[in-house]
């Protein structure tokens, strides 16, 4: 396999968003590995995520990608290695500190609280004061506030007219933009979108494949697709994952020439 | 010396007890994720309804357990076809950890209830299947029953243990517990699974109930207790695993019968249950019960 | 990985859900034209302190009607478990969090109540605060460490709590082995027996005013939306920024707290204490208070509470054979309604919600037939 | 198309959850050998109308299978019938290992034998797979994705199908992943396994099929007659 040292993915595609290169990076890793019972699911693999932008992330099932991500996102420890969050060493942080300081996701699999409309599943992640004791909300409830701004996020994605519908009627499209509306309400500095496509029809990727465009003009918009057409017509950047390692970081065309690109086509085979 | 012995033998006597319905609670949890906390409530009803029929409509013993055997299993199969099908055939109701507890809960309700009305609140004993004194060499003295339970729970633990490790029908049981409809489409018919091993797991509780009856004698209030311990036995064997079911079970049978001798008679079952409540809190692992992967 | 049958059914769910409805959203595809201002919201949320004074005042004119009578003693009764069944709604039917140790808190406060007026000679009011903060710091204590553990391992650990406890109750001859302590003081005395009763139930329906008052008003602020998400779902909840550590234990501060306050409105009412209200049949009890009537539902526990206390203690019948309805009710319930008596209202009520929405979703079909669609053969790679 | 020669008869096939209808419907036939692919957008009832074939769920209207009329919500007579399917998402059991999980795809026809015995009468569909060989012990669970679909192909295959049903077989997996089910697809079409195919994305479909049933909105077109 081919191992990118750190030096070289440092904001090696980030050229073609110019004046990024000198603002500090919103969200990087060094060397992070963790292992599952033996087998090595991300083996010491940095990346640099410059404050605005959309990056693609590829590879194939298995190679780490989500593992990744949830390293990122802190929902799991890294066995080695160092994560930064907007230039501070987050490495120690819960997933819950790493939210709040600006990191927001989504997963491959909807998750919505069910039962409850698309409007209170934005605001829950929208409080300006999220570590507010309990007693504190008797007097400063804050969920007025927050589901105004749920409202502005909707908004801001065509999707206000299904606020006020419970998630569960929902079909698979409006439940993702409704998702992504959580995630971007908090106003996060880096977007982590695990497959955010997966299971739309090709009509409605192109409608998620603009909204990510759109919100990546100012902030980080890291993406991870199976869709190699998608995901190189729209992302600045491209990391590629392969057997846990980062095997390809660099622009969308070299990335079209690369023997890692083939190698995911498949193309060797045909 | 003896002393110790002597402890050692009650332990295992109720361990048996609490591991074989750790055992029965884990095989049936494996095949539809449900626990099933009236299997104390069948015991009883086992325990009981021969006692009654021996004792009071003096019908041959032997007779009696198959006539209460038959019972039980008919009410399994009627809680089966009726709240469990609509629960989990039709997939209407509650679902989620609420299901996990409460419709077994509710028939245990119901059992105690039926128990109360029809048997009233004495005590009673089913007649001894191996009758005589407690058996002694020197000075340890072991029960008969005692003997008997231990050796059915062994025995049944391993046959359970086999056929969840050696035949195709032990595995196809185990994946319908993984997923319904993986299990539907190769023709496993998980429905079947989920009541047959009910049944079957609802008779072994009641033969158990008159096994060990003569020790203690059952009341129609016996259940809860004994399937609550039953679920913490197989809670340390993740709730999956009949045999580790039984191992966990008779460890906290010893554990409460040391208690006991050694420390005080009065708050030995307080001890155990507070050193369970702070193994499972301190240490969650223990239960099998992993974190969620990635 | 592990997708086992909660997430067969979901893959039939989608395909149900998919459909007719394919796109309103679609259409409108982002980033949409600014449209009219954020819908309204309400900044004020009067039903909290409205359900206070309902409660409050609807209570007490039960109370003083009944006058002193057996039917209100029971109703004081009821009242006493409905301080603990509102705060299970908070805890289990709302957050999730499946702890059973609520009989175990009730006991804090009708023994703290008991060995602090009997013993320490504290007044009634003196000893109700008393018994919060002795409930609050135990409860914090102990919460710090079990809620730690994960879902199935605390239900689990707090399912042998009355186990053990109510034997140390049952053991111990300062707080009076099996027969209790007696003489312990109404809220508020009166001339006699009867106005006593119906003053201290006035004092009971209003602490039961201000539980109530206080779940809504935890239920519908921000943080209840937090711990909505972090009840479907605790990876999703840590994601947005909820501490789980810190919820999860205010949740369970907040539930014994106010099982403690029930205990000593339960004993002040009664006069004493005995061990069966730590027993495992009083948490039971509860558990069925709560879900008959329905998890999720404030109203609903509080006439769960009081209706089941006033079926055990009424006709012989009905008393005696009070664990099979027991059971056949919650099956009933479980099968037909999980959200328990109160769901089943909501749902009547929300038959007219539900026309207007088939109404928008024939309305974005016929878009979507508008629009066209089988334009799917467009990713030829 | 003369029905003797059918494999796979759909009769009037129609699927409803409650008021919404899924399928309406639905007739078409599947030769024997042949390959259908039915094509359509997510959400217009593909799914529900080949596991309304397989029995998972209710149906109206008539299966024939060689001419058999299959009973309705009985999975185990399809696959006692030949006609087998693999399901969207894969249904692995996850706690179970490979070995098993390939081993249970026999269990209409080995459900009263040992475990080693059942697995001694399927092991040699692992020859389909090799790179399942060294896998067998571990559990499914930890498996990737394209390994998951492997050992669900392979599941499939234990059944002895006579009629594979394959629901969106590459539904999240990479692309060259997805080319090696699909070569191992092509290789089926050229034995005598009839097959019917959901797949959402034609150029894929393309690949394999002999023939294209389009569904949209619960109905289906008009059939078309592609070059393979």
């Amino acid at each position: 396999m081919r191992e990118t040292p750190p030096e070289a993915t440092a904001a090696g595609g980030s050229g073609t968003a110019p004046g990024t290169l000198s603002a500090p990076l919103v969200l990087a890793c060094y060397d992070v590995t963790k292992s599952y019972g033996g087998v090595v699911a991300v083996d010491s693999v940095s990346l640099e995520v410059p404050p605005r932008g959309l990056f693609g992330l590829c590879g194939f099932n298995g190679a780490g990608k989500s593992t990744l991500f949830n390293l990122l996102a802190g929902s799991v420890r890294a066995d080695s290695g160092t994560v930064l969050i907007d230039g501070q060493d987050a490495t120690g942080w819960s997933a819950m500190r790493r939210a709040r300081s600006g990191v927001a996701r989504t997963w491959q699999t909807v998750r919505l609280a069910h039962g409850r409309t698309a409007v209170d599943n934005v605001a829950a992640a929208c409080l300006r004061d999220p570590g507010q004791w309990i007693v504190g909300s008797l007097w400063r409830p804050q969920a007025a506030a927050a589901r105004e701004r749920a409202w502005a996020a909707l908004e801001s994605l065509g999707i206000s007219d299904l606020g006020a519908r419970l998630v569960d009627g929902m079909t698979l499209e409006a439940q993702r933009l409704t998702e992504l509306a959580r995630a971007l309400v908090s106003e996060p500095k880096v977007l982590l979108a695990d497959e955010p496509a997966s299971g739309l029809s090709a009509a409605q990727r192109t409608v998620l494949a603009d909204a990510l465009t759109a919100v990546s003009q100012d902030r980080a918009v890291v993406v991870v697709e199976h869709d190699l057409d998608m995901l190189t017509s729209v992302s600045e950047h491209i990391w590629a994952m392969v057997e846990g390692r980062l095997a390809y970081s660099g622009d969308v065309e070299t990335f079209r020439s690369s023997p890692v690109y083939a190698g995911l086509r498949g193309i060797e085979q045909a | 010396m003896s002393e110790f012995l002597n402890l050692l033998a009650a332990g295992l006597t109720s361990g048996a007890i609490y591991g074989i319905f750790g055992a029965c609670l884990a095989v049936w949890f494996r095949v539809c994720n449900v626990l099933n906390l009236a299997v104390g409530d069948f015991a009883m009803l086992g325990a009981i309804g021969t006692a009654r029929l021996v004792q009071t409509d003096h019908l041959p013993f032997a007779a009696g357990v198959l006539v209460v055997l038959a019972a039980v299993g008919l009410i399994a199969w009627i809680f089966d076809r009726i709240v469990l099908h609509i629960a989990f055939d039709r997939g209407s109701g509650a679902h989620g950890i609420v299901g996990v507890f409460f419709y077994t809960f509710g028939l245990s309700l119901i059992l105690e209830g039926a128990a109360r009305a029809v048997f009233g609140t004495d005590p009673y004993s089913a007649p001894a299947i191996w009758p005589g004194p407690a058996l002694a060499i020197a000075d340890f003295h072991v029960q008969r029953a005692g003997v008997l339970v231990f050796a059915l729970a062994v025995v049944s633990g391993l046959i359970l243990w086999a056929y969840l490790r050696f035949t195709v029908s032990g595995r196809a049981a185990s994946a319908c517990g993984e997923s319904v409809t993986g299990s539907r489409i190769v023709g496993i018919d998980s429905a079947l699974f989920r009541r047959r091993i009910f049944i079957v797991t609802a008779a072994l509780a009641a033969l158990f109930g008159i096994v060990e009856s003569p020790l203690t004698g059952f009341t129609y209030l016996s259940g809860p207790t004994i399937s609550l311990i039953g679920v913490v036995a197989a809670g340390f064997a993740a709730f999956r695993k009949p045999g580790r079911a039984v191992v966990a079970g008779l460890a906290i049978g010893v554990a409460e019968a040391m208690l006991g001798g050694y420390v005080s008679t009065t708050y030995n079952d307080v001890l155990l249950y507070a050193v369970l409540f702070g193994i499972i809190i301190l240490r969650p692992e223990v239960l099998g019960l992993s974190a969620e992967p990635a | 990985m592990s997708e086992p049958a909660a997430a067969d059914r979901g893959t039939i769910d989608s395909s149900a859900a998919t459909g007719p409805a394919a796109a309103a959203a679609s259409s409108a595809g982002p980033p949409a034209a600014p449209g009219p201002a954020a819908r309204h919201v309400r900044r004020r949320d009067p039903v909290p302190l409205a359900a206070t004074v309902a409660i409050t005042v609807l209570g007490g004119l039960v109370l003083t009607a009944l006058n002193g009578s057996y039917l209100g003693l029971t109703v004081t009764t009821g009242v006493a478990y409905a301080v603990v069944t509102v705060g299970m709604v908070l805890q289990l039917g709302y957050s999730r969090q499946l702890a059973f140790s609520q009989s175990v808190f009730m006991g804090v406060g009708a023994y703290g109540t008991g060995v602090l007026e009997t013993k320490y000679g504290f007044s009634s009011l003196e000893s109700l605060l008393a018994v919060i903060a002795l409930a609050a710091v135990a409860s914090l204590l102990m919460g710090a460490v079990v809620t730690r553990a994960p879902g199935l391992a605390l239900a689990l650990a707090t399912l042998l709590l009355p186990l053990f406890v109510y034997q140390l109750a049952a053991d111990s001859g300062w707080l009076g082995s099996f027969s209790g302590i007696d003489g312990v003081l109404p809220f508020w005395n009166g001339p006699d027996y009867e106005s006593t009763l119906v003053r201290s139930g006035i004092i009971s329906v209003l602490l039961l005013g201000l539980a109530a008052g206080l779940v809504l008003r935890v239920m519908r602020s921000g943080v209840g939306l937090q711990l909505m998400a972090m009840a479907s779902d605790e990876r999703l909840g840590e994601s947005i920024g909820v501490s789980l550590r810190q919820r999860r234990l205010e949740v369970f501060v907040l539930g014994s707290v106010l099982a403690a306050v029930g205990g000593a409105v339960l004993v002040s009412a009664q006069g004493l204490v005995t061990p069966d209200v730590l027993s495992e049949t009083s948490e039971i009890t509860l558990l069925l208070m709560l879900f008959v009537a329905g998890r999720k539902s404030v109203i609903g526990a509080i006439l769960g509470a009081i209706v089941i206390e006033y079926l055990t203690t009424s006709t012989s019948f009905i008393s005696t054979n009070i664990g099979i309805i027991e059971g056949i009710a919650l099956l009933v319930i479980l099968l037909v309604e999980p959200d328990g008596v109160a769901g089943a209202v909501a749902r009547l009520l929300g038959r007219r919600t539900d026309r207007w929405a088939d109404s928008l979703r024939s309305w974005s079909a016929g878009r979507f037939r508008a629009g066209g669609g089988g334009d799917g053969a467009r990713n030829a790679a | 198309m003369p029905s003797g020669g059918a494999a796979l008869e759909v009769d009037g096939v129609s699927v409803s959850y409650g008021k919404f209808v899924a399928v309406e419907s639905v007739t078409f036939s599947v030769g024997a050998g042949e390959c259908v692919a039915v094509i359509g957008p997510n959400g217009h009832g593909k799914s529900s109308l080949v596991t309304a074939i397989a029995g998972l769920v209710r149906r109206g209207g008539t299966v024939r299978v060689f001419g058999e009329a299959l009973p309705v919500g009985n999975p185990r007579a399809a696959v006692l019938a030949g006609l087998v399917l693999v399901p969207e998402r894969r249904h692995l059991y996850p706690e179970l290992t490979t070995r098993d999980n390939i081993m249970l795809g026999s269990y209409s026809r080995t459900r009263r034998l040992r475990a080693r015995q059942a697995w001694d009468d399927v092991s040699g569909v692992i020859d389909m797979f090799p790179e399942l060989g060294r896998l067998l012990d571990q559990k499914a669970g930890t498996l990737s994705g394209g390994q998951q679909q492997m050992v669900a192909l392979a599941r499939a295959m234990a059944a002895a199908p006579r009629i594979l049903l394959l629901d969106e077989p590459c539904l999240g997996l990479a692309e060259a992943v997805a080319r090696r089910v699909y070569d191992w697809l092509r290789e089926m079409t050229a034995t005598d396994m009839t097959i019917l195919l959901v797949e959402e994305n034609p150029a894929h479909a393309i690949l394999v099929a002999d023939r294209v049933v389009r569904m949209y909105k619960g109905l289906v077109g008009r059939p078309e007659v592609t070059s393979p």
